[in-house]
C-alpha cells in the first residue's frame, strides 16, 4: 500500500499551526511554530522543491524559531489568550 | 473584535475558494504557468548560463535583480533593528551579543 | 464532485492555513501571537506558490543529471517549473526580515510598558 | 551614461546607502552630505530620464540584457517620470531639510540615515520597475524602511509602529497573493507580458480574485478609508523628518501602483467596464473625503489633523480615478503631484515647528507669526493650496476634478469635494487665528509685557521649507504646462 505520505504531513502542519495560536504560554507556542516550519520543509522537499526547503528550513525554521525564542526570553512568557 | 476578525477571515476564505474553482488542477504539467516564460529557463540554462541547476541560474542570473533586492531587504532589516535596538541606552551590550 | 476536491487538496489546505495565520494576526491580542500568526500566514502563501510549481507525471528536481556529460534532449516535462521557487526564496528572506524588524520592536515594547497584550498597551498609553 | 540613467537612479542611493554606515564610523558628520549628494545625483538622474521620456516616448531598460518575460525589465513612461522626479526631489528636500530635527529627535543618526535612502530606494524601485514581483520586494523595502523610521519616533511611536507591521504586512501578502493567482493563469510576471495575455482570461474566477486581492492589498499600503486606522498613529508619532519623507510619498506611491494595475496590468475594459470598480472607488473616495474631513475637525494635535487630511485628500485621487474619464483622470494625476508637494509642506512645517516648540499641539501655536513669520508664511501659502485658492496648485487639480465629476454626472462627488474644502477653510482658519490673532490678547495682558523675538528656524529647515512653498505656486502657473506635455500621455484611453 502506498501511504499517502504529503497528505500526513499535511495533516501535521495543520495540528502544528492550529496549536501555535491556541496554546497560552509563548514559549511552546513559539517551538511549536518551529515544529510547523520543519513540517512545511519537509512537505516542500516532497514537492520537489528542495531549494526552498533547505531556505525554509535554515532561515525560517531555524533562524526565526532562535528569534522568537530570544525574544519570549527577553520579554514574557505568559499570553492571555 | 474577534467575531469582527472572525467574519472578515471568513469572508476572504470564501473569496479565495471562489478564486481557486477555476484554477487549474494541482500539478497539471499543461498549466499556463508551465508553458508560458519556465521552458525557457528548463531547456536553455546549460548554454546560457552553464548552470544545471535552474533555481540558482534563474535567482542569480536571469532574475538576479530580484537577488539583489532580497540582500536589500535583509541590510535593511538589519539597519532598523541597529536603529531600534540602540537607543536602549546601556543595556544594548546585554541584549545583542 | 470529489475528484474536484481531491485534485486540488493543497490549495484547500493553504487557504485553511492562511485563515488560521489571518485570524491570529488580527484577531488575537498578543503580540506574540500576532507575530506567530504572520508567519503562518506567510508560509500559506509560499505553500501556494510552490504548490503552483508542481508537474505530475514523473517531473523531477529542476537540476539538470549528467549535465557535464553526454548531450541529453532536455524536456520541459521532466522538470519542475523553477520560477515559483526562485520567487518563494526572495519571500522567505523578506519573511525573515519582517520577522526581525517585529520581534525588535516588540522587546522595545515590553521594556517600555512591561506587558505584551495590545490592549492593555493602548490603556497605559492613554 | 544618459543610456543607464534609469538604473542609476536606483544605483547610486542604494550603494550610498550600503557605505553609510562605514563613514558614520568613520565621522558622525558625513552622513548628512552624503546622503544629500546621493540623493542630489538620484534627482540629476532622474530629470535627465523624463527629459529622454518626453523627447522620444517610453524607455526599456533591460536588467542584466535579458528579455522582458524572462528577465526583469524597467519601463519609464510618462507617468513613470513624473514619480520619479517627483520622489527623488522630494526626498532630496527632506533629506537637505533633516539636518536639526534627526539632531534633536533621533540617537542612532547613522542608522537613521541609512535607513533614510533604503526608503527612498524602496518607493524609487516600485516606481521604477516593470515587473510584478520585482515590485513587491521594492515594496518591502519601503515598507521595512517604514517600520524603523516611524518606530525611531516620539512616545508610543513603537505600538503604532507594530500595528502598522501587522497590517502592512496583511497588504504586501495580499499583493503577493494577486501575483501569484495571475501568474497561475498567465505564467508571465513582466506587466507589460501579463497585459498581452490577460484579455482572454478576463471571464475567469481566479483573474478576478487576482484583482480583489491587488486591490484590497494597495488600499491598505494607500490608507483607503476603511483601512487607514495605522496611518494617524504612526505618521504622528514619527520624528518630523520621517513623516515629512513617508506621509507625502508612501500614499502617493501605492496611488501610483493602484493606477498601473487598473489601467496598465487590466485594461481599462476590464476594470472599469466588465466590474463595478469604478463606481465602488467613487463611491469609497467620498466615504474616505467625509471621514478625513470630520475626523481632522476633531483633533487638538496639528500632526495628526494633518494625518486626516491625507486620509480625505487620498480619497479625492481614489474617487477622481474612479469616476473614469480622462479629464478626472488627468486631475487625479495633477492631484497626485500637488498633494505630495502640498504635504511635505505641511509636515515640513510641523517639523519646524516642533523643533522650536517642543510640540505638535495646536493649543501651543500661541503667536508662531511673531516668532517664526516666514515658516508661517509658507504654512500659509500650504494651507490656500490644500483649501484650493487659485494661484496655487491645490485649486487646479480639484478644478479637474470638478470638472471630471460633472461630465460623469456624479454630484455627490462634486457636492463632497467643496464641503471639504469649506472644512479645510474652518481648520487651517483656525490654525492661523491662534497663531495670529491671540498674540494681540496676549499683548493685552495686564502682566504680558513679554517681548516676543523672531526667533526663525535654522537655515538648513527654512531653505526646503520655501522652496517647497515657492514650487507649489509654481505648479499652479505652469499646470497647463504640465498638464499638456506629461500627464496627457499618462492617461489611458478610455
Amino acid at each position: 500500500m502506498i501511504v499517502p505520505f504529503d497528505l500526513i504531513i499535511l495533516i501535521f502542519v495543520l495540528i502544528c499551526a492550529l496549536a501555535a495560536i491556541t496554546i497560552k504560554d509563548l514559549l511552546s507556542a513559539v517551538i511549536i511554530l518551529g515544529a510547523y516550519s520543519f513540517f512545511m520543509c519537509l512537505m516542500w522537499a516532497q514537492m520537489g522543491a528542495v531549494d526552498v526547503a533547505f531556505t525554509e528550513a535554515s532561515v525560517s525554521a531555524s533562524i526565526g524559531t532562535i528569534l522568537l525564542i530570544t525574544a519570549v526570553f527577553k520579554t514574557t512568557r505568559r499570553s492571555k489568550d | 473584535m474577534k467575531l469582527i476578525s472572525l467574519v472578515i477571515v471568513l469572508i476572504t476564505g470564501a473569496i479565495l475558494i471562489y478564486g481557486t474553482m477555476d484554477m487549474p488542477d494541482w500539478g497539471d504539467p499543461d498549466s499556463p504557468a508551465s508553458l508560458h516564460v519556465s521552458p525557457r529557463y528548463i531547456t536553455k540554462t546549460l548554454e546560457e548560463t552553464a548552470t544545471p541547476n535552474m533555481v540558482t541560474s534563474v535567482l542569480a542570473d536571469y532574475r538576479g535583480y530580484d537577488t539583489l533586492g532580497e540582500t536589500t531587504v535583509i541590510f535593511t532589516a538589519g539597519m532598523v533593528c541597529i536603529l531600534l535596538l540602540r537607543s536602549l541606552g546601556g543595556k544594548i551590550s546585554k541584549l545583542d551579543t | 464532485m470529489f475528484d474536484f476536491i481531491v485534485s486540488k487538496y493543497n490549495y484547500w489546505m493553504y487557504i485553511v492555513l492562511m485563515m488560521i495565520g489571518f485570524y491570529a494576526m488580527i484577531g488575537k491580542n498578543n503580540l506574540v501571537k500576532k507575530i506567530i500568526g504572520m508567519n503562518i500566514f506567510q508560509t500559506a502563501i509560499i505553500l501556494f506558490f510552490v504548490s503552483i510549481a508542481c508537474k505530475k507525471g514523473g517531473a523531477t528536481l529542476p537540476i539538470i543529471k549528467h549535465a557535464h556529460g553526454a548531450e541529453h534532449a532536455i524536456k520541459v516535462s521532466h522538470y519542475l517549473n523553477p520560477l515559483p521557487h526562485v520567487l518563494m526564496l526572495t519571500a522567505i528572506v523578506v519573511m525573515v526580515a519582517t520577522l526581525g524588524v517585529a520581534i525588535a520592536i516588540i522587546i522595545k515594547i515590553y521594556r517600555e510598558y512591561g506587558t505584551l497584550e495590545e490592549n492593555e498597551i493602548l490603556r497605559k498609553l492613554k | 551614461m544618459i543610456d543607464q540613467a534609469p538604473i542609476l537612479i536606483i544605483v547610486v542611493p542604494l550603494m550610498c546607502a550600503f557605505l553609510t554606515p562605514i563613514l558614520g564610523q568613520l565621522n558622525k558628520k558625513l552622513c548628512y552630505f552624503w546622503v544629500v549628494s546621493a540623493l542630489t545625483a538620484s534627482v540629476v538622474f532622474s530629470v535627465i530620464t523624463l527629459q529622454v521620456v518626453l523627447k522620444s516616448g517610453a524607455i526599456h531598460y533591460y536588467l542584466g540584457n535579458w528579455a522582458p518575460p524572462w528577465g526583469i525589465e524597467y519601463v519609464i513612461d510618462h507617468l513613470n517620470a513624473l514619480m520619479l522626479v517627483l520622489v527623488s526631489s522630494v526626498a532630496l528636500l527632506v533629506a537637505i531639510y533633516s539636518k536639526k530635527s534627526v539632531e534633536q529627535e533621533v540617537s542612532g543618526k547613522t542608522a537613521f540615515y541609512t535607513v533614510f535612502l533604503l526608503q527612498v530606494v524602496g518607493f524609487l524601485g516600485i516606481v521604477i520597475t516593470g515587473d510584478l514581483f520585482n515590485l513587491y520586494v521594492f515594496l518591502e523595502i519601503a515598507s521595512l524602511a517604514g517600520y524603523g523610521l516611524i518606530a525611531a519616533g516620539e512616545k508610543g511611536a513603537l505600538i503604532a509602529s507594530f500595528r502598522y507591521i501587522i497590517m502592512g504586512t496583511v497588504g504586501a501578502c495580499f499583493y503577493l497573493l494577486g501575483v501569484g493567482y495571475l501568474y497561475m493563469v498567465t505564467g508571465s510576471l513582466n506587466i507589460a507580458d501579463l497585459a498581452n495575455i490577460l484579455p482572454d482570461l478576463y471571464s475567469s474566477k481566479v483573474v478576478l480574485v487576482a484583482f480583489a486581492f491587488f486591490m484590497v492589498g494597495i488600499a491598505i499600503k494607500m490608507a483607503l478609508f476603511p483601512l487607514h486606522v495605522w496611518l494617524p498613529d504612526a505618521y504622528t508619532r514619527a520624528p518630523s523628518s520621517a513623516s515629512a519623507l513617508l506621509a507625502p510619498l508612501m500614499t502617493k506611491v501605492s496611488i501610483y501602483v493602484m493606477i498601473r494595475i487598473i489601467f496598465t496590468v487590466f485594461k481599462p475594459c476590464f476594470s472599469i467596464e466588465t466590474l463595478p470598480v469604478a463606481k465602488i472607488m467613487v463611491w469609497v473616495g467620498i466615504a474616505a473625503i467625509i471621514a478625513g474631513a470630520i475626523m481632522a475637525l476633531a483633533q487638538t494635535d496639528f500632526k495628526r489633523m494633518l494625518c486626516y487630511i491625507i486620509v480625505a485628500e487620498v480619497g479625492y485621487m481614489v474617487g477622481g480615478i474612479g469616476l473614469a474619464n480622462p479629464i478626472a483622470i488627468k486631475g487625479a494625476i495633477l492631484h497626485l503631484l500637488n498633494d505630495a508637494v502640498m504635504t511635505l509642506g505641511l509636515f515640513l512645517v510641523a517639523g519646524i515647528i516642533t523643533y522650536k516648540l517642543k510640540s505638535h499641539t495646536l493649543s501651543d501655536f500661541h503667536a508662531c507669526f511673531r516668532k517664526i513669520p516666514l515658516t508661517m508664511i509658507a504654512f500659509v501659502i500650504f494651507a490656500l493650496s490644500i483649501i484650493g485658492v487659485p494661484p496655487t496648485g491645490g485649486f487646479f487639480s480639484k478644478w479637474y476634478l470638478i470638472q471630471g465629476a460633472v461630465i460623469a454626472q456624479n454630484w455627490s462627488f462634486v457636492v463632497v469635494l467643496l464641503g471639504s474644502s469649506l472644512i479645510n477653510v474652518i481648520l487651517f482658519f483656525r490654525i492661523i487665528e491662534i497663531g495670529y490673532v491671540f498674540h494681540d490678547s496676549d499683548q493685552n495682558h495686564s502682566h504680558g509685557e513679554k517681548k516676543i523675538t523672531i526667533n526663525e528656524a535654522p537655515f538648513s529647515m527654512l531653505v526646503p521649507t520655501l522652496t517647497v512653498a515657492i514650487s507649489i505656486i509654481l505648479i499652479g502657473i505652469y499646470n497647463q504646462e504640465i498638464v499638456k506635455n506629461i500627464i496627457q500621455f499618462a492617461v489611458p484611453e478610455l
